[in-house]
């Protein structure tokens, strides 16, 4: 996430310790002013955030021509999965979403306190998240013998493909949990900085970038949960 | 990292007055060393990455001579059962080889050729190298958008390439870089098709912070009173190769993905034993490499446009015209990936690519018809990059015109795969982006480094270079009609005669390179210090010094004319009365 | 005039692909030979009109010291929508050609000569509707076992292509066009070979006798796989040998081995046919070991026990085993020093010609004990039985 | 190139993109925040809710509704609940006109990607129906890589076929058939109270509407009639019927 934080550090200067980092900040030399630099640094996350949805834009293609290659092997595949896990987590991430959304919002009022908070409940819910992920999703089927491709060992399979079914599952679930490890250490980052007021109203780039991330992250699981769980 | 100047005036300007050639060292040689491996400054990182593409031109280029040497001769098994022809240069005296072990050595450097070329070389050449260093320049900017991410993506190009140098070591992948499943997924060489794709994989993230990083520049660096149709048109080719870039670039990352996953795990989405579909893989990696051929081409023509405006002393002909194929190519490439694909895809399909397929030849074509009337009434030098344009003209229309059959659907089912689209697409990448390349790294050289080079010496190298690649690749469009298949070690007698030419050929075109290297070192050393603006060039970066201050300018250029108002405007560094204007006709010229 | 541009036409197309198109898909109006003439022309036009104009301003208007450009307009919308829109209807007239032409190569009738088509790493082999394969054998380029697919001219014919690994493409440069063969599912080659001209005017249509001593006339054309596929893609070649319909009846009636053929021939014709490519029977270095002295040899093996001495002494048969289990399921025993790189032939041999493979093998060793192959006997009964029969009917 | 100076010059603005007052810096109110995740909450439950009323309509009361709605539903409310997302948490609403067309464009591509790689594997056998066809399984290179089927499974690597049908018959050569047909019972019987979707597929094939066309009719025979009763007589059709399929080819 190189991309995001591209500002000078903020100077250490002799006597100015009380004042918070983010007034402290000054932009970077080849900017002319900051807001330039917001506007650069935010195209820049948008343009990042365009090759995220390409990257899964792989994932929801394979999806497509697989459920027109074997329609059945893939709505087998979706049965074995609980609608109620995926629901779950649904809800989580979209917790998630509103609360770096309301961090945010707190950060450009100054409200360091209830930026925090919200900050810890959107790390708790992405932690959520791939917890109920692995040990009520992964864990239980993996063990099962439903994996991916040749090492697919489910006896009791139903259709020829089922073994493609729990490729396309594993790896785009897969990708997208990445995202969500990425999405919390740059979240840890976040309450780290900000534990040490390096956002404020005029200059929160960096928890910009990450709330950008962070929401890209929920909306392509609002796509997969219902083309995993629900369509059919 | 330059220091913070506390001293922000309304303008932004820092007064950089004091400040001395970017390429000064400044503290002594393990400092200076350390100095440029940790720079932000796009300058340093554009330098860099020449040299980087240049070592990896040279490794593939080292590649393809290897190829055309084996393929001087038919590789046959006589009675006694021992190899002969050329191919025999690949292996020991007296080893015991068999046609397929012959083969497979072939088939190693021909993947070691394609892979080279195609992601380390002609992909990050033209932008990562001359559009880092010119780009913030012609814009005015003290330095790209992020300076921290331009770095990164030269680190992530070295890493990336490193992976990939290190599948040779490990003996090399005969994959093709195209990576076909379910051949790549199922050859031999586990950990050395690994380390390729992987390298493939990382060498896309460097491709995408160059192109993020350029066009966040581009909105928003441009110099004051600099509008979107006061860009050179370089500009604008490097804004819609980046466009490219960004948005095509993750499908083949995560196409690469679940070709590692498929080789590793076979979770089957590319297997047929599995269920999966092996022309899906195909789908994938066009919808990526095709885009990305214009990432090739498209900083090309930038170049060819600029230069071809300089040394013409010429207004550029329809610049808007020009501006807007750059990005009409870039939206039509995304639609057009299945024509590489007319053999195995469905009938529907085809009609659908093939027809769409002819839409990318119009802005193609409207861009050479540009440069073509750009030099009616121009004032013509014969500079080395001159010549390169016109080689470029001359090699990159043989190329568009070829790629017209192979469009076509009928005349595609013979030609596809055959040497025929080895020869096109040569002509295309070689014929227009390396001599592109060529033309602007003579022309941007004195800027570059602050030393002229020989032009005869140039002149040269291009003579040598233009007949050796037409030598080499005139001849394997007759080849490919005439049925030589692409990647084939080995053929048939008839062919012979045309596969001699095209090596000898090869040969000369890399004695031209030799040509070239020695004139670039000599003008290192030994050249004539560069004036601040030798061709007359209205750009921003001829208003600042040769070479650069290491803040680019010294004070932030105001734009006061076009790129290409050579009517109007003295350049910069030019007195008057060596550089006579036209009469002015009333109502002047604007675009 | 039309003479004229024939002859060059004619000229050109020699130039560029040895002789006109051998089948209905590159031929007449609608055939890529047409549309590449076309499009021949087209780009010579656009090519010669902007280099001329190039070089007229390089000459023209090369600089003179202090001589200022002259102004020129920077654009003239008229000549700029006239070679936007005149190069669009040309590329739309090519579009439509050539697609037309390409349906050509997508569909056959439905009386079309159906015949099954195998691709393997790396040779090809045909099944014809009577069950009957390549027989006669040829050499070309490296590679020494080329097979020659005997098919009919002036007929539609099918070719039903697979792939039993990885992607391969069957091309026959003569006919114009080329299609991908996939692993997972077949495609359809069609073509229409032209009529064999018997009167002398092609040089390269022969006549030949068989060994039925049937008299036929046959022109070659060579086909290459042009879709990558490994260490010997460029050793995949095979012949298409073109004979007038009749003929190929009777070609296709006759079997190149029956009941009599001695198993070892038919294994060695299985050989050319499918084995070739990789494995020897010279002692020469190939892809796969060596037949040469391998049968009743012990054998090491990396994923499995080793074929040893005392196996064999107490086992003798073991060798016709671990050849028929290395066909279906190449995999299972891989010998010492080789990769494993042969695709199964499961249900690509018949009985008699995997039998006929291991007697092969077993002719080919210096080690064969005698002992007879399993069935043997019986099939040398009947072949003498029938014989006799012959004999008795005279 | 010359209307540099058309506009007063800013130094602080010098392309005019603040002129007309607008910024990047949006703060917006806890009420839309708050609204918008409930509306995405509802919309959730909603999409949910319409999966288990189709299941429920079928088995309750025998209503089959066609395949092709509960996809456009689901992917309809997902649509709404995503630009819900970009709209306002993301606030491409407030945002500069740049980022929303870039937005834009990247769904574009998207489009473009998974709709022509659709046109053609869904196109396959317009002229020769042959090509749309699944041949083999045995030409995969599956036992010919020198990896082969993932190191250590040496029960599939060295033979080509379906990975299910030789799991399916390692387990019963283990367990025996008693066993299999017990526990067979016990993933598809019971199985379904935690999700059983599969058994309010509508019955004729999957999303007909959509994805069907002539091309995809006879390809999978013995799959068509899933979704009727009892499931797993089918299901052990179907495997004889895939044997037979194994050893022609």
């Amino acid at each position: 996430m190189a991309s995001i934080d591209t500002h000078q550090p903020a100077l250490p200067e002799p006597g100015n310790e009380k004042v918070p980092l983010w007034q402290r900040y000054t932009h970077g030399h080849h900017w002319r002013n900051a807001d330039d630099e917001f506007d650069a640094a935010k195209i820049g996350i948008w343009l990042f955030l365009a090759t995220e949805v390409l990257l899964f834009s792989g994932m929801f293609c394979a999806y497509a021509i697989f459920r027109m290659m074997y329609p059945e092997s893939i709505a087998a595949g979706s049965s074995y999965l609980d609608w109620r896990w995926g629901g779950l987590n649904t809800v989580v991430l979209l917790i998630s979403s509103f609360t770096i959304a309301m961090a945010i919002r707190n950060v450009q009022l100054n409200q360091q306190f209830w930026a925090r908070i919200n900050l810890l409940i959107t790390w708790l819910c992405a932690a959520a998240f791939l917890v109920i992920k692995l040990v009520f999703e992964y864990i239980p089927k993996w063990s099962e013998g439903k994996r991916p491709g040749s090492l697919f060992d489910y006896p009791f399979a139903q259709h020829a493909h089922e073994n493609v079914w729990w490729s396309i599952y594993y790896v785009s679930t897969g990708i997208h949990a990445t995202h969500v490890i990425g999405g919390m250490v740059l979240i840890a980052w976040l309450i780290y900085r900000q534990g040490k007021g390096a956002y404020g109203p005029t200059h929160y780039t960096m928890m910009e970038g990450v709330g950008l991330y962070w929401h890209i992250v929920d909306l392509v699981w609002i796509f997969l949960f219902p083309l995993l769980y629900l369509v059919h | 990292m330059t220091t913070v100047d506390r001293n922000l005036d309304q303008l932004g300007d820092h007064g950089h007055h004091d400040e001395g050639s970017y390429l000064n060292p400044k503290y002594g040689p393990i400092a200076t060393v350390w100095d440029w491996m940790t720079t932000v400054d796009h300058k340093k990182i554009g330098v860099m990455y020449l040299f980087a593409v240049l070592f990896m031109f040279f490794l593939g280029g080292v590649a393809a001579l290897a190829l055309r040497i084996e393929l001087l001769e038919p590789t046959r098994i006589d009675e006694t059962g021992n190899l002969t022809g050329a191919a025999l240069a690949f292996f020991a005296e007296g080893e015991t080889v068999s046609q397929a072990a012959a083969g497979q050595a072939y088939n190693r450097v021909m993947t070691m050729h394609g892979a080279i070329m195609v992601f380390m070389f002609i992909i990050p050449a033209i932008p990562a190298s001359l559009g880092n260093f010119f780009l913030p320049l012609m814009l005015g900017a003290k330095d790209v958008a992020f300076p921290r991410l331009n770095l990164a993506s030269w680190y992530v190009y070295v890493f990336g390439s490193l992976f990939g140098v290190f599948s040779i070591l490990m003996g090399g992948v005969d994959t093709g870089w195209t990576f076909y499943t379910p051949y790549s997924t199922t050859t031999t060489g586990q950990p050395q098709v690994i380390a390729m794709v992987l390298a493939a994989f990382i060498l896309g993230f460097s491709s995408i912070f160059t192109g993020l990083n350029f066009i966040v520049t581009t909105h928003k660096l441009r110099a004051p009173g600099m509008g979107w149709f006061d860009m050179p048109l370089f500009i604008w080719a490097v804004y819609s190769t980046s466009i490219i870039q960004v948005l095509a670039t993750p499908v083949i990352g995560v196409t690469l993905l679940l070709l590692i996953f498929e080789r590793v795990l076979q979770i089957g989405i590319f297997d047929p034993g599995l269920g999966g579909d092996p022309v899906l893989f195909q789908h994938f990696f066009w919808f990526y490499s095709h885009p990305v051929v214009y990432v090739m081409i498209l900083p090309a023509m930038g170049i060819i446009s600029d230069v071809l405006a300089i040394h013409c002393r010429k207004r550029i002909f329809g610049y808007r015209a020009i501006a807007f194929s750059s990005l009409a190519i870039a939206a039509i490439s995304f639609l057009v990936w299945g024509h590489h694909m007319f053999t195995s895809q469905g009938e529907l399909a085809a009609m659908v690519f093939s027809f769409l397929t002819f839409f990318v030849a119009i802005p193609t074509a409207v861009k050479v018809f540009n440069w073509i009337a750009s030099l009616y009434k121009g004032s013509i030098t014969f500079t080395t990059p001159m010549l390169y344009v016109f080689a470029f003209l001359f090699l990159f229309s043989i190329g568009g015109l070829t790629g017209l059959p192979l469009g076509t659907l009928s005349t595609d089912l013979h030609l596809h795969d055959s040497y025929f689209v080895v020869a096109h697409f040569h002509y295309v990448m070689f014929g227009g982006t390396v001599i592109a390349f060529l033309a602007g790294l003579h022309h941007w050289w004195p800027k570059m480094f602050g030393r002229m080079y020989s032009e005869k010496g140039g002149a040269l190298g291009c003579a040598l270079v233009f007949i050796g690649f037409n030598m080499t690749f005139f001849t394997q469009f007759f080849l490919g009609t005439q049925g030589m298949p692409r990647r084939y070690a080995s053929y048939v007698d008839e062919f012979t005669l045309l596969h001699q030419i095209s090596t000898y050929g090869s040969l000369i075109l890399a004695l031209g390179f030799v040509v070239h290297l020695v004139v670039f070192l000599h003008s290192l050393f030994l050249g004539e210090k560069a004036p601040q603006n030798p061709w007359g060039g209205l750009t921003l970066e001829w208003e600042t010094e040769t070479p650069p201050i290491e803040h680019n300018f010294h004070h932030e250029p105001v734009l006061t004319h076009g790129p290409y108002d050579f009517d109007e405007v003295v350049p910069p560094g030019w007195d008057p009365k060596d550089y006579p204007l036209p009469e002015q006709t009333p109502g002047g010229h604007k675009h | 005039m039309t003479a004229t541009l024939a002859g060059i036409n004619d000229f050109v197309i020699k130039l560029f692909f040895g002789q006109k198109a051998d089948s209905l898909v590159g031929s007449g109006l609608g055939g890529s030979d047409a549309v590449f003439l076309f499009i021949w022309w087209v780009s010579v036009f656009f090519f010669v009109l902007l280099m001329g104009i190039m070089g007229y301003c390089m000459v023209k208007y090369r600089r003179r010291e202090g001589v200022p450009a002259e102004p020129s307009p920077s654009h003239n919308t008229p000549l700029e929508i006239a070679w936007s829109v005149i190069p669009s209807l040309l590329l739309a007239v090519m579009f439509f050609w050539g697609f037309n032409g390409y349906m050509r190569a997508q569909m056959a009738p439905s009386y079309a000569e159906q015949i099954d088509l195998v691709g393997q790493k790396w040779a090809w082999s045909m099944t014809y509707s009577t069950g009957i394969g390549a027989s006669e054998f040829t050499t070309l380029g490296g590679n020494n076992n080329v097979p020659i697919f005997v098919v009919p001219a002036e007929t539609p014919v099918r070719l039903r292509m697979n792939s039993s690994d990885v992607i391969h493409a069957f091309w026959v440069p003569d006919f114009r066009t080329k299609l991908d063969v996939m692993p997972n599912r077949y495609t359809p080659y069609v073509f229409t070979a032209n009529a064999l001209d018997r009167s002398g005017a092609d040089e390269r249509v022969m006549t030949a006798t068989d060994k039925n001593d049937n008299e036929f006339a046959y022109r070659d054309h060579i086909v290459y796989c042009a879709e990558y596929c490994g260490d010997s893609h460029s050793e995949m070649v095979a012949v298409l040998r073109v004979v007038e319909p009749s003929y190929y009846q009777t070609w296709l009636n006759t079997p190149p081995y029956d009941a009599v053929t001695p198993p070892a021939e038919v294994g060695a014709l299985v050989w050319q046919a499918k084995c070739a490519v990789c494995h020897t029977v010279d002692g020469g270095v190939g892809t796969g070991p060596t037949w040469k002295d391998a049968w009743g040899y012990p054998r090491e093996f990396t994923n499995a026990d080793s074929l040893t001495q005392e196996t064999l002494d107490a086992r003798p048969d073991e060798w016709d085993n671990y050849i028929r289990e290395s066909i279906i399921l190449p995999g299972a025993k891989v010998k010492a020093g080789f990769a494993n790189a042969m695709p199964s032939f499961d249900g690509q041999l018949s009985d008699v010609e995997m039998r006929g493979v291991i007697a092969y093998m077993r002719s080919l060793s210096d080690r064969d004990p005698g002992t007879p192959i399993p069935g043997y006997e019986e099939l040398e009964a009947e072949a003498a039985e029938l014989e006799a029969a012959a004999n008795g009917g005279e | 190139m010359s209307h540099a100076q058309e506009h007063e010059y800013n130094p602080a603005d010098p392309h005019g993109f603040h002129a007309d007052g607008h910024h990047g810096h949006v703060i917006v109110p806890w009420q839309i925040l708050l609204g918008v995740l409930l509306a995405l909450l509802f919309f959730t439950i909603l999409t949910v809710f319409q999966a288990q009323f189709e299941k429920h309509a079928a088995y309750e009361w025998g209503w089959i509704i066609p395949g092709w709605v509960n996809v456009v539903l689901a992917m309809g409310i997902a649509c709404i609940k995503g630009g819900l997302v970009a709209l306002f948490f993301m606030q491409l609403r407030y945002d500069s006109g740049i980022n929303v067309l870039l937005f834009l464009f990247t769904l574009f591509a998207v489009w473009l990607f998974i709709m022509f790689t659709a046109l053609d594997l869904n196109s396959r056998g317009l002229v020769t129906e042959w090509r749309s066809g699944e041949v083999v399984s045995g030409g995969s290179g599956v036992g010919f890589g020198e990896y082969g089927l993932s190191q250590g499974r040496d029960d599939i690597k060295s033979a080509a076929g379906p990975v299910y049908m030789r799991v399916k018959d390692n387990y019963i050569a283990e367990h025996g058939i008693e066993d299999y047909n017990s526990h067979k019972k016990d993933h598809h019987g019971s199985g379904s109270e935690l999700s059983d979707a599969w058994q309010s597929r509508s019955h004729s094939g999957l999303t007909p509407g959509l994805f069907s066309t002539g091309v995809w009719e006879g390809l999978d025979d013995g799959h068509d009639d899933h979704g009727h009763g009892d499931h797993g007589e089918h299901h052990d059709d179907e495997h004889t019927d895939e044997d037979q399929g194994e050893s022609e080819g």
